[in-house]
């Protein structure tokens, strides 16, 4: 047991799958030894509502491809030391980057319109604007840890999170790799 | 055993194919004869087409893939015909700093059209040159293989309205 | 044949129009071409009707002041430029009153001074015969000494003392690398192999550079002598001249040189009926800037795509159809009958240290004197910008000169007192290049310029090796950025990271050095770049 | 054309390569000593059995006293040379070159084919490539599926021409070719016709194999169900060779 204050760590998905939300907690019993290093304080797995200042780790899953994707990513850049990309689709688009070769206004039409055959209509309240160019975290911030992986094994979280937990740098590439 | 391969006919009587067969006979049908048959096609043609390309594969004894690979790589050799009349921007570095990019875009403008395409009307194809060597005289562009230079781009649209 | 039995037939051409004594000749080279210089021909030609007997119209070769063609020069049957009236921005309808002064005064209104230091301080060696002989004429040629070097190297030297004086010369390729042209020719001559080939690299792809072009189509034996005494020197029977096919004018005029030279018993069969033969071929290019790199030349020439193979095994041991080749550009070709005429020892006593002798360059961009000019080696910057350039036009200041195109870099004011040559060139981070100088005044925008040759080597890129073909891409994209000012410090230092690795893994020569232009800028203009950075 | 060669003495050569005392014959290359002796290097144009194309950079060494860096696919060795084939710089290098190429075509691995078998994704992994530094290029590209067993996804292709050397020196058909210039290269059936109706492709599936990533697939695979088998190859090579 670790005396030291615990780690506090932050994480959302963005525009992603939650897969990597789930393969987290697929790190099943080292849950509870990773509850007793780290305080999980925002996050979709807990109930905070609002993210809080000075988080010492930050987690992102999934791709800025929203106006509400790039403000989530740039404040976890403004509340986080060091912040994480999880996943291929924080790390490099992957699938909800695949639209990128199309016309935003095409890609809303096939998914509102063409498709639809009660009452077609394109959403203009509650659902945040779409951007044209889908990126990857880094491509809006600044990212310090990349963890590739559809999903990353929960063994690859697991380490990457003791690594950091240690106060080490990790290097994902020796435990995960695109696709993975 | 010979697999030597026979000679194809020519395409069609157009007397323009003897020019062609022409060249590969002086040659003696040898494969590195591509890119030389390949120019007297387009001289005789003013295009290369998927029939003459593969009458010359066949000719020289050559892969389809290998002959249209090389008629891509050269920027030289067009796939398509040309518009009647043939406007070549010099974009060398001496035009380039006196506004070639300029003419370009009012052209691109003006006739929308981007370098390597055709008006729809088949009338002007508007092409981009690697320095035609007319240093002295830029910007300098080629109408229909005639050299204007020193040209703003209002001058040149009225030149390129003239032609038929 | 020996020397005497040619200068014997030198006499003859020149005897056989016995009644002329003052030609008025009109430049028939491209540039002056576009300015109209064949209708002032013939203009000439019927306003001289049969009037003059003693007056015959001539087309010459490039006289070197470009951006005032139509040039034309009235001199003595055997005169030089220099001695020469010359005419400027002539027209058809001067056509009159020049051939009306040729019994009087010249005609003041079109005269362009030919003490003016653009022509006074030029040395011209490869283009002694420019502006003076017709390029078409075999006869021409010979009658000013031509093809007495081939002849001298053919029935009284062996191959050995011609290496040897082309050692002895210091002559260093003039298409850029500047590699020992001696060196070359007897790395080739030593190799083993009945077969054995020369090739003429007249691929001038640098945007910027007409050097080649105007010897080609100014005095094209001399180039076709320059090649027959290197096939002598290494043993070969077969040579090539890849050239543009954007350069009709050269090709044409190559062709006749060839076809008049083989009838003459100059090239073909047993040259002056020695035992040495050699059948030169035109190989046309179409439109690939990679081709100027030697092993894209010969896959071309071979008939495949344009593109680079790994070296060694350099073309000196595997070349043309896997055998020694050897490949020298125009202008060191054009550069080899002087030397066999006049000996290594004279060459090497002009230019520099470490290179001999004179190099032909092409101003232009925004300079007053736009044209072809020749200097010896070590000449200043300053010199050929504001002396025979005559400098910036419009009252602009001078900004940059860019050399050795999409492969070279741009110099700054500082630097205009630097001694030209090859080494000098390159500690300046820049290259001698083929010879293109581009002057760029205070209007042009240097990250612009740096994005104009990224975006060059981006279409040129043949798409072999990755780092060429996807880093100038990206380095591209990033000067666009810059350019537009939505880059930020972050895309600076990745573009300058991706130079460094396009630099150094890049297959072949354009790779390798399509980051000059930018890191050249960086280093004296970074002020420039640091202004563009936005994008937050 | 060239008189065949005379096969002159070859000689053995001592040469020393990451600190190992090496001995080798003078007509191998680097990567042939590098691979008989388990010194790692990257590479992905080169395939032994197949003609070198020196194209993908991978394989740059450093080579002592030399500022340039040598193709180790493309470089025979010589007597005394000292090599170096992993430092910091050749990593940082190689680690670029492999950002470029995901970033120059669609190479989404967790929807692939390939995902799991591929030498793209292994070279990413093993050059510590956890993300790509520079904007993916977003070109799109077809996938052609009109052949009636493989599949081309031009989405994967890196443009190491092992199919079109393979089709050509090792099954003869020449079927493959490579079009156009610079990025935009891609490689083609014939007159760039969609390959089921190429009149001169075997059918044969060496190209398949041979290509290190999802470009060139078995149709029917399904996400990471593509294992390539390469093991004819070098087999045939020799062959080919030896008649």
């Amino acid at each position: 047991m670790s005396a030291s204050p615990k780690i506090r760590v932050a994480t959302t998905w963005l525009d992603g799958c939650s897969g990597c939300h789930m393969s987290f907690l697929d790190m099943d019993e080292r849950l509870i030894e990773l509850i007793q290093q780290v305080d999980i304080v925002y996050s979709p797995l807990v109930d905070a509502k609002t993210l809080p200042d000075h988080l010492d780790v930050g987690i992102l899953e999934g791709s800025i491809s929203s106006e509400e994707d790039l403000e989530k990513a740039l404040e976890f850049r403004r509340h986080c030391r060091i912040l994480v990309s999880l996943g291929d689709c924080a790390v490099n688009g992957n699938v909800p980057a695949m639209r990128n070769h199309f016309k935003l206004a095409d890609v809303i039409n096939r998914a509102y319109r063409d498709n639809v055959t009660l009452q077609p209509q394109i959403p203009s309240r509650g659902v945040p604007a779409l951007l044209s160019v889908v990126k990857p975290v880094h491509g809006v911030v600044g990212v310090d840890v990349f963890v590739p992986g559809c999903p990353p094994s929960a063994d690859a979280i697991w380490y990457v999170l003791s690594e950091l937990i240690a106060g080490r740098r990790p290097d994902p590439s020796s435990v995960t790799r695109f696709g993975a | 055993m010979s697999l030597q391969q026979a000679k194809p006919p020519l395409p069609s009587n157009d007397k323009r194919w003897k020019l062609v067969n022409a060249t590969m006979r002086r040659n003696g049908y040898a494969g590195h004869a591509l890119i030389e048959t390949l120019h007297s096609v387009q001289d005789a043609f003013g295009f290369l087409d998927e029939g003459s390309l593969r009458f010359v594969a066949t000719s020289l004894d050559l892969p389809l893939s290998k002959v249209f690979g090389v008629a891509t790589f050269y920027h030289l050799f067009m796939l398509k015909p040309r518009g009647r009349h043939a406007c070549v921007v010099c974009t060398g570095t001496a035009c380039y700093i006196k506004g070639a990019g300029a003419l370009v875009e009012r052209l691109q403008e003006r006739y929308d059209i981007d370098p390597g395409d055709t008006t729809e009307d088949d009338r002007l194809s508007l092409l981009t040159a690697r320095c035609v060597g007319a240093c002295g005289l830029a910007p300098a562009v080629v109408v229909d293989g005639d050299v204007l230079g020193k040209l703003d781009s209002e001058t040149l649209i009225a030149e390129l309205e003239e032609l038929a | 044949m020996n020397l005497d039995d040619l200068a014997e037939l030198a006499e003859q051409f020149r005897a056989a129009d016995p009644v002329v004594e003052r030609e008025v000749r009109v430049c028939v080279a491209a540039s002056c071409q576009s300015s109209g210089a064949s209708p002032v021909f013939d203009a000439l030609v019927a306003s001289l009707g049969d009037g003059k007997p003693a007056c015959k119209v001539k087309g010459v070769g490039c006289m070197g002041l470009c951006s005032a063609g139509p040039l034309v020069s009235v001199a003595d049957k055997d005169g030089d430029l220099e001695g020469s009236v010359l005419y400027r921005d002539v027209a058809p309808e001067d056509a009159e009153d020049i051939v009306a002064s040729l019994d009087g005064p010249p005609l003041e209104r079109l005269r362009c001074a030919t003490d003016h230091p653009f022509f006074a301080r030029q040395q011209k060696i490869v283009l002694e015969h420019a502006g003076i002989i017709d390029p078409n004429s075999f006869k021409g040629y010979v009658a000013v000494g031509g093809y007495a070097a081939l002849i001298q190297a053919l029935s009284e030297m062996t191959p050995t003392d011609v290496l040897r004086e082309v050692t002895a010369s210091g002559l260093r390729g003039r298409g850029g690398g500047g590699y020992p042209t001696g060196l070359k020719w007897s790395t080739v001559a030593k190799m083993p192999g009945a077969q054995k080939y020369v090739i003429c690299n007249a691929d001038e792809g640098d945007p910027g550079a007409f050097m080649d072009r105007a010897i080609l189509e100014s005095d094209p034996h001399r180039v076709l002598e320059g090649m027959a005494i290197a096939a002598y020197a290494i043993g070969a029977s077969k040579a090539y001249v890849y050239i543009r096919a954007e350069y009709p004018l050269a090709v044409e005029r190559l062709q006749t040189a060839i076809r008049k030279a083989k009838r003459a018993g100059f090239l073909g069969n047993k040259i002056g009926d020695t035992q040495f033969s050699l059948e030169v071929e035109i190989r046309l290019g179409a439109g690939a800037f990679v081709c100027g790199e030697e092993t894209a030349l010969m896959a071309s020439i071979e008939g495949l795509r344009g593109q680079p193979r790994p070296r060694p095994p350099y073309p000196a041991e595997s070349g043309l159809w896997g055998h020694p080749t050897l490949i020298n550009n125009v202008e060191t070709f054009a550069n080899i009958a002087p030397i066999i005429r006049e000996g290594g020892e004279w060459f090497a006593s002009i230019g520099t240290e470490n290179s001999k002798g004179t190099k032909v360059f092409a101003l232009a961009g925004t300079i007053a004197n736009t044209g072809l000019i020749e200097v010896p080696m070590g000449t200043s910057l300053r010199d050929i910008i504001e002396s025979i350039g005559g400098g910036i036009p419009g009252g602009k200041s001078f900004k940059a000169v860019q050399t050795g195109g999409p492969s070279g870099g741009c110099i700054p004011e500082q630097h205009l007192d630097i001694a030209v040559d090859y080494d000098s060139l390159k500690t300046l981070g820049t290259m001698m290049g083929s010879g293109g100088m581009i002057v760029m005044d205070e209007s042009s925008c240097m990250v612009d310029v740096a994005r104009y040759f990224m975006e060059f080597c981006m279409t040129e890129s043949c798409g072999k090796c990755i780092p060429c073909r996807t880093g100038t891409q990206q380095m591209h994209a990033i000067l666009d950025k810059l350019a537009k000012a939505q880059a930020t410090s972050a895309d600076l230092a990745l573009l300058e990271e991706l130079c460094e690795v396009v630099q150094s893994t890049s297959l072949c020569g354009l790779g390798q050095t399509a980051p000059n232009p930018v890191l050249s800028t960086l280093r004296y203009f970074r002020d420039e770049y640091e202004m563009k950075l936005g994008g937050g | 054309m060239p008189p065949p060669a005379n096969q002159p003495n070859i000689r053995v050569v001592t040469l020393n390569i990451d600190g190992q005392d090496l001995s080798a014959r003078e007509d191998e290359t680097i990567i042939e000593v590098c691979r008989e002796n388990q010194i790692p290097i990257p590479s992905l144009c080169y395939l032994e059995g197949l003609s070198v194309w020196g194209a993908c950079r991978l394989c740059l060494v450093e080579l002592a006293g030399q500022n340039r860096l040598l193709a180790a696919c493309s470089t025979r060795v010589a007597e005394g040379m000292r090599i170096q084939t992993n430092t910091e710089r050749l990593q940082r290098y190689r680690r670029t070159i492999v950002e470029l190429l995901f970033a120059e075509r669609n190479h989404v691995c967790s929807v692939c084919v390939s995902n799991g078998h591929c030498e793209l994704q292994w070279l990413a992994q093993r050059c510590g490539v956890d993300h790509v530094r520079v904007p993916y290029r977003q070109a799109s590209y077809q996938v052609d599926s009109s052949h009636e067993m493989f599949r081309l996804d031009h989405d994967r292709c890196v443009l190491c021409t092992r199919c079109v050397r393979v089709c050509d020196e090792i099954e003869g058909a020449h079927t493959w070719d490579v079009m156009g210039r610079g990025s935009d290269c891609r490689v083609i059936t014939d007159m760039a016709q969609p390959w089921g109706d190429s009149e001169t492709c075997t059918s044969c599936g060496k190209c398949v194999q041979v290509c290190p990533t999802g470009a060139l697939v078995k149709q029917g695979t399904s996400v990471g169900e593509m294992v390539k088998d390469q093991h004819f190859l070098p087999i045939l090579a020799r062959r080919r060779h030896t008649i």
